[in-house]
């Protein structure tokens, strides 16, 4: 099987739908002949042709303008935003159009479209080039929200989202483009090539919206996590040496409740891990859920390990992240209660 | 605590003011448009359809038209159409008033919330529609009521959203007035100003990626022109050179807000086509010959790939914005009646009479067939309910069409929904 | 003391405002001569002149952007957002420019504004004139978000904003513009007049940003609510007879966590109301902090009374709004357990 | 599961198609400029100050140039300079280079993490400061540290904020070059394309509103004009008639996206101003004697409440898009050197050699001059730290700032990641 990291993948992912569905329309800014700021297109245009892959101009909202209009077509739009920070230009004809068309006309337009984003920091690009909005977008009824973390995951929920009749936002955390990222930012970077999930099948397979991988079983304590920080927290798990199930719940909406309920009426104990800003972030929600669902079964409160209400500054990148020191803290505390 | 910055006036320097525009008139004014230059009939050339847009760009400042002060038809842009081409345009515009009509006594009634009439452009959305295939797109606003009766689209059916009753499409979701109907080439109007106008583009570019012959048409009002989405509608069909027509119908008024609060002081609407080196037309939107010509004109291009075309339709809103509004709050009420360019149906039935081909008798029983065509719809839909009796039955429904299949969440809010109206 | 409707307040807080400080600059669409679509700053134009208060093009990131370099000269935009569901054109200056100019300028430049926009549902507006998004702005670090239910509280919390410092998201709850809604949609409205809060002192007074009022006292329950239901609550503790603590939260950002802190620890229970879609909605982050913090307090799983994960439906507006009837199931459910 | 429309195509229409634009030249190509058009200098025509906009529509497409090909400045757009200004901005121009060169290196040997040139563009923010008052303000892009340059802000603090270190002002929070200086009438830089655009039509309605003498100047890139605020600012500006001048540096590249992709094969950015009814000028970025007389012009103007000027520099990004980019990867590597406007610095150089009041000798002593007081400023900044040594030191700093006082629930995140790195 080859190995790929997840840029590979979700090169492959592209190819592979793009060959089998001629309605698959790529456009994006820099995304043609260039193959895009971080490579993830890179060939399509050779292959697929420039009817097909194409440069758009620099205006998300136009992008995300124009994909309504090809899917109202019949077409099908998967189109990249550079940077997830450059997505709010965009966001009125996301929240007030692709996600509402269907339930608004009745499920006689539909919006079946997938918005690539790179998200999350990790690279050192300050404010604007590392946020992770993903709960912007989780509060909006008619959108999906998917997040891989491994190569096999990245190419199979990619042809997954392609598939889905519904519009899907693809969050792609550049910071494990190119390999595993444990939070040590001191540390040597592993690539994927170590790691199992960068064995990716050639050709078609899906990995399915909605459920959730148990990366970690275990017993004491459930973490939920998704993208960049399953790998942190993994490791931190590890490193504490807790015996902990970890969840990476893969797609935000919808939401796999059941493998999460599961898992946390036999540990007892949860802990969610976001990089967002804490307030009103994704965590809240599962913390909302978790303990309506499962309150019974909770030994300790429902703790949040995030990043901080401010926005991601330059120098103190690492500072800002919710690595490995704060996990531990966050660990230490959920177990002690 | 102050956030000023300490730097001085230089006093020698002229003191900068702000320029807020203001309307020539306001209530208690008397409407006086004797120094409006109204362009002749006949005087605007007609570029060939496969002019380079340049060549279109002195006409973004005149003013196509068609009907002159006698009712004939006259000048390169008279689209020399069929008495019967004529009448049907005739007959749907009167339909469309008279619709509006009665769906405006409605809501005051209380039969249902909200309603939009487009008095006063009834030329614009009925002779576009006439000049386009049947299987052409629109992404219309909610002033394009015409282009559902010109396509004979059963007023039943768009009484029915208007109730949100049994019979609406779209399932009592949508405010009234915002329909969709894509057999009717009719794309779901949104609330959102301007949402459509760059959706159009796309849907160009998908007819070109897939070697479609299919045109698209995207409206948008004077006032919504300056949201961004008016700017990438332009952009990329600038750059894609997509098969669409751009309609500004500039009826000089948003809600309260004369056009020069959207930029009218300085440049017509259709002159925003230079910027972006497309072609540009601005027409007479009371003129239905006009309206019809230059969309013919336009479409022919779009066909061609010879790409896209801005066209302003100058018109006025003769009514209020909405049910919701009251214009003699900002406005001299007898400014409609004022405005030079005259109602849109009395110039069309003028020159059918002119060419002998129509009267006062066969107008007044015109009138009247629409009368009671739009009484037996609105018959019939209110037999299927108007708005205050809907929103009880079939509850669940609201929680269908949010995805492709109902997830888990939306589900359990369905069971709680049943329970609390059981 | 003047008796006055929310619409009339708020009118009068502009007022107020503008006369002490002529730096205060009022626009947005159809906010001039015609005095806005809900007539809150009726009046305006005429008494300080064009210069000062003025209609805007339909372009709320436009009225955004020019408040931005307003605010950057020193001046004080307090602009007006006609419907909160046409605020996302305007998303991405107050999501990457507003909040965070103050920080990314290491306090430089501040960004003083207050946007206020009419929101929430109740009056038959169908999906575009009825939304809650205020989830979408607690989430960005740097805006405040804040929120009145009576007229005394709509003067007195605007003036307060526009002394603010920072950036302020206003929301109005339009429902109750012009009387206090409990929920029973089929009785006749009852006009401010006859609630004690419509006493609206003349000339110039606060209620603090960031202070919560407990507009009932109680030990069985913590309610937390804001805006319209704030009375729809109210009125659905009195109906089922509990003894309730009802905490009106009035700003959401930043939150009085004290009070509510004290409420649930005395009462054990606690039930948050939202018109909002529920996921990612801001009782999520209300859910997730009272549990986190009063665990051992709780006697039942905190609860969550919200608006729908649906668009809202025009004729379904009664089935939409989180009324009477939900709320006595919620509390039914939170006294229960 | 299609959603396609069954709607058949017209047999007998032509099949549309999608119009991708292409450069003229990509990598293995011979970039070959000679059918490029060059008006000659001195030949674009000079409208007095207070002209009506359209007055200056024609110069939207043309070329607005004063030094000619013997170096010599001719025509009426020659603002004549003295010697001192002329040498003052050749001193800005280089210091420009050299510091552009230094940091560039100083990223590539991991002392920071990003950096951006400026490369051919030198001239366009020098020759524009030195055309301003110092009291006037700028909303800029990241392309336009020669603005800082030409009013002497101290090198050390650019390269403070670059290393993120103790001298930064803006406390390690932004990326380099994202540089922010109220006192020097230049506001922060922002990482989102396009929204200083309306932004500076914001502080100039201001200073209208407040009856200041103080203008406004505001800057984008030619790939970014796609963006809605482009749009906003235009519209704003012509509605208010706002004493700004909205500059658009066409470096004909945005990335890896040449300027068709932003409309440029139809119209001149320039072009747009025509759609606004706005005064417009087309200007030879690469000579900075253009640039500070078409400056001087708008700059009149505005302060004269005669309104807005959008202005197109044209020029060309002669270096990679930023430290991030490698431009060999999408078009010829030679192309710069291909393009017919030459290096403005070489321009100037040889205009006052022309003049007599410069020689090599000068230059290369004002070269070095520059690259020690550049290596000066370095050594003073690095004193300070780089930017590896960040972020550690100063935590509870990342906390302030978010609001005016640091509320509850931040106070208790500082705690947490101050009890992290203890
Ligand atoms: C994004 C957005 N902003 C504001 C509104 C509120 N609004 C509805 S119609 C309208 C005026 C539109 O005027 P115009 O575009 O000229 O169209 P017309 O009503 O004249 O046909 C406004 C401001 C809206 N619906 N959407
Ligand atoms: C809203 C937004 N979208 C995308 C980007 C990513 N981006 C940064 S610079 C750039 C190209 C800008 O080109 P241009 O405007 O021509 O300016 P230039 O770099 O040539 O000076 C892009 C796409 C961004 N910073 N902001
Ligand atoms: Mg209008
Ligand atoms: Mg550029």
């Amino acid at each position: 099987m080859p190995t790929m990291n997840m840029i590979q993948a979700l090169n492959d992912a592209h190819k592979v739908m793009m060959r089998r569905d001629e309605d698959i329309v790529v456009f994006g800014e820099d995304i043609g002949f260039f193959g895009g700021v971080f490579r993830v297109t890179e060939g399509l245009q050779k292959e697929f042709g420039k009817q097909r892959v194409f440069d758009a101009p620099i205006s998300e909202g136009g992008i995300v303008a124009t994909a309504v209009g090809m899917a109202a077509y019949g077409i099908k739009p998967l189109i990249e935003i550079q940077f997830a920070d450059y997505i709010y230009p965009g966001y009125d004809q996301i929240v007030s159009e692709v996600a509402k068309m269907r339930y608004r006309t009745a499920g006689e337009w539909t919006m079946p479209m997938v918005i690539r984003t790179p998200y999350g920091g990790g690279i050192f690009g300050g404010q604007t080039h590392s946020q992770s909005p993903e709960s912007l977008f989780t509060h909006i009824a008619g959108l999906k929200v998917v997040v891989p973390s491994t190569p096999y995951d990245a190419k199979g929920l990619l042809i997954a989202a392609v598939e889905d009749p519904d519009p899907i936002i693809f969050f792609e955390p550049k910071r494990i483009y190119n390999g595993p990222f444990e939070g040590h930012h001191d540390r040597p970077v592993t690539p994927w090539a170590k790691h199992p999930a960068s064995e990716v099948p050639e050709g078609h397979y899906t990995v399915p919206l909605g459920k959730a991988a148990v990366v970690r079983e275990g017993n004491e304590l459930t973490v939920l996590a998704y993208g960049t920080m399953v790998h942190v927290a993994l490791a931190a798990v590890n490193e504490q040496g807790i015996d902990a199930e970890v969840i990476d719940l893969r797609s935000l909406v919808p939401l796999d409740i059941e493998t999460i309920e599961k898992s946390v009426e036999k540990t007892g104990r949860c802990l969610i891990a976001q990089e967002a800003p804490r307030t009103s972030g994704f965590a809240a929600e599962l913390s909302a859920l978790v303990q309506e669902r499962c309150f019974y079964h909770l030994e300790a409160p429902v703790e949040r390990v995030t990043g901080w209400d401010t926005p991601y500054p330059h120098a103190y990148e690492w500072a800002y992240f919710p690595g490995p020191k704060r996990m531990k803290t966050a660990l230490e505390k959920v177990m002690a209660d | 605590m102050s956030d000023k910055d300490p730097a001085p006036l230089k006093p020698n320097r002229p003191k900068l003011a702000l320029h807020v525009p203001e309307p020539p008139f306001r209530p208690g004014d008397k409407p006086d448009f004797s120094k409006m230059k109204v362009p002749a009939a006949g005087s605007a050339p007609r570029p060939d359809v496969s002019a380079a847009a340049s060549e279109t760009h002195p006409l973004t400042t005149a003013l196509v038209r068609v009907l002159d002060e006698d009712n004939r038809a006259v000048g390169p842009w008279d689209p020399k159409l069929d008495p019967e081409t004529l009448r049907k345009m005739l007959r749907d515009m009167v339909t469309v008033r008279v619709f509006d009509d009665r769906m405006y006594r409605s809501q005051r009634q209380g039969k249902t919330s909200f309603y939009m009439k487009c008095t006063g452009e009834e030329a614009i959305a009925v002779a576009a529609q006439n000049a386009l295939d049947r299987e052409d797109m629109h992404f219309p606003t909610y002033r394009q009521q015409g282009l559902l009766v010109a396509r004979d689209y059963p007023l039943v059916d768009m009484m029915n959203q208007i109730y949100s009753n049994k019979g609406d499409k779209l399932q009592g979701r949508q405010l009234p007035i915002m329909y969709s109907d894509k057999a009717y080439g009719f794309f779901s109007i949104s609330g959102n100003l301007g949402t459509q106008f760059p959706q159009a583009v796309g849907w160009a570019m998908a007819a070109a990626i897939k070697g479609d012959s299919r045109i698209c048409m995207g409206w948008i009002g004077d006032g919504a022109t300056a949201e961004g989405d008016f700017h990438s509608a332009m952009t990329f069909a600038a750059v894609y050179n997509a098969p669409v027509i751009l309609a500004t119908v500039n009826n000089q008024w948003a809600i309260s807000s004369f056009s020069g609060i959207a930029g009218a002081e300085r440049a017509t609407f259709a002159q925003r086509a230079v910027g972006y080196g497309i072609a540009g037309l601005r027409v007479d939107g009371n003129d239905a010959l006009a309206v019809y010509a230059a969309v013919r004109w336009a479409s022919e291009r779009a066909r061609t790939n010879q790409g896209p075309t801005l066209i302003e339709f100058f018109t006025y809103r003769a009514e209020g914005h909405s049910t919701s509004d009251d214009p003699s709050g900002y406005r001299p009420t007898d400014e409609a009646k004022a405005w030079p360019l005259g109602d849109p149906i009395e110039r069309l039935k003028a020159h059918l009479i002119q060419l002998g081909e129509w009267d006062d008798e066969r107008h007044d029983e015109l009138t009247k067939e629409a009368d009671a065509k739009v009484r037996a719809a609105q018959k019939e839909s209110e037999k299927l309910g108007i708005l205050p009796q809907q929103g009880k039955d079939n509850i669940g429904s609201m929680f269908e069409d949010v995805y492709a299949e109902v997830p888990w969440h939306i589900a359990e809010q369905r069971e709680q929904a049943l329970d609390e109206n059981r």
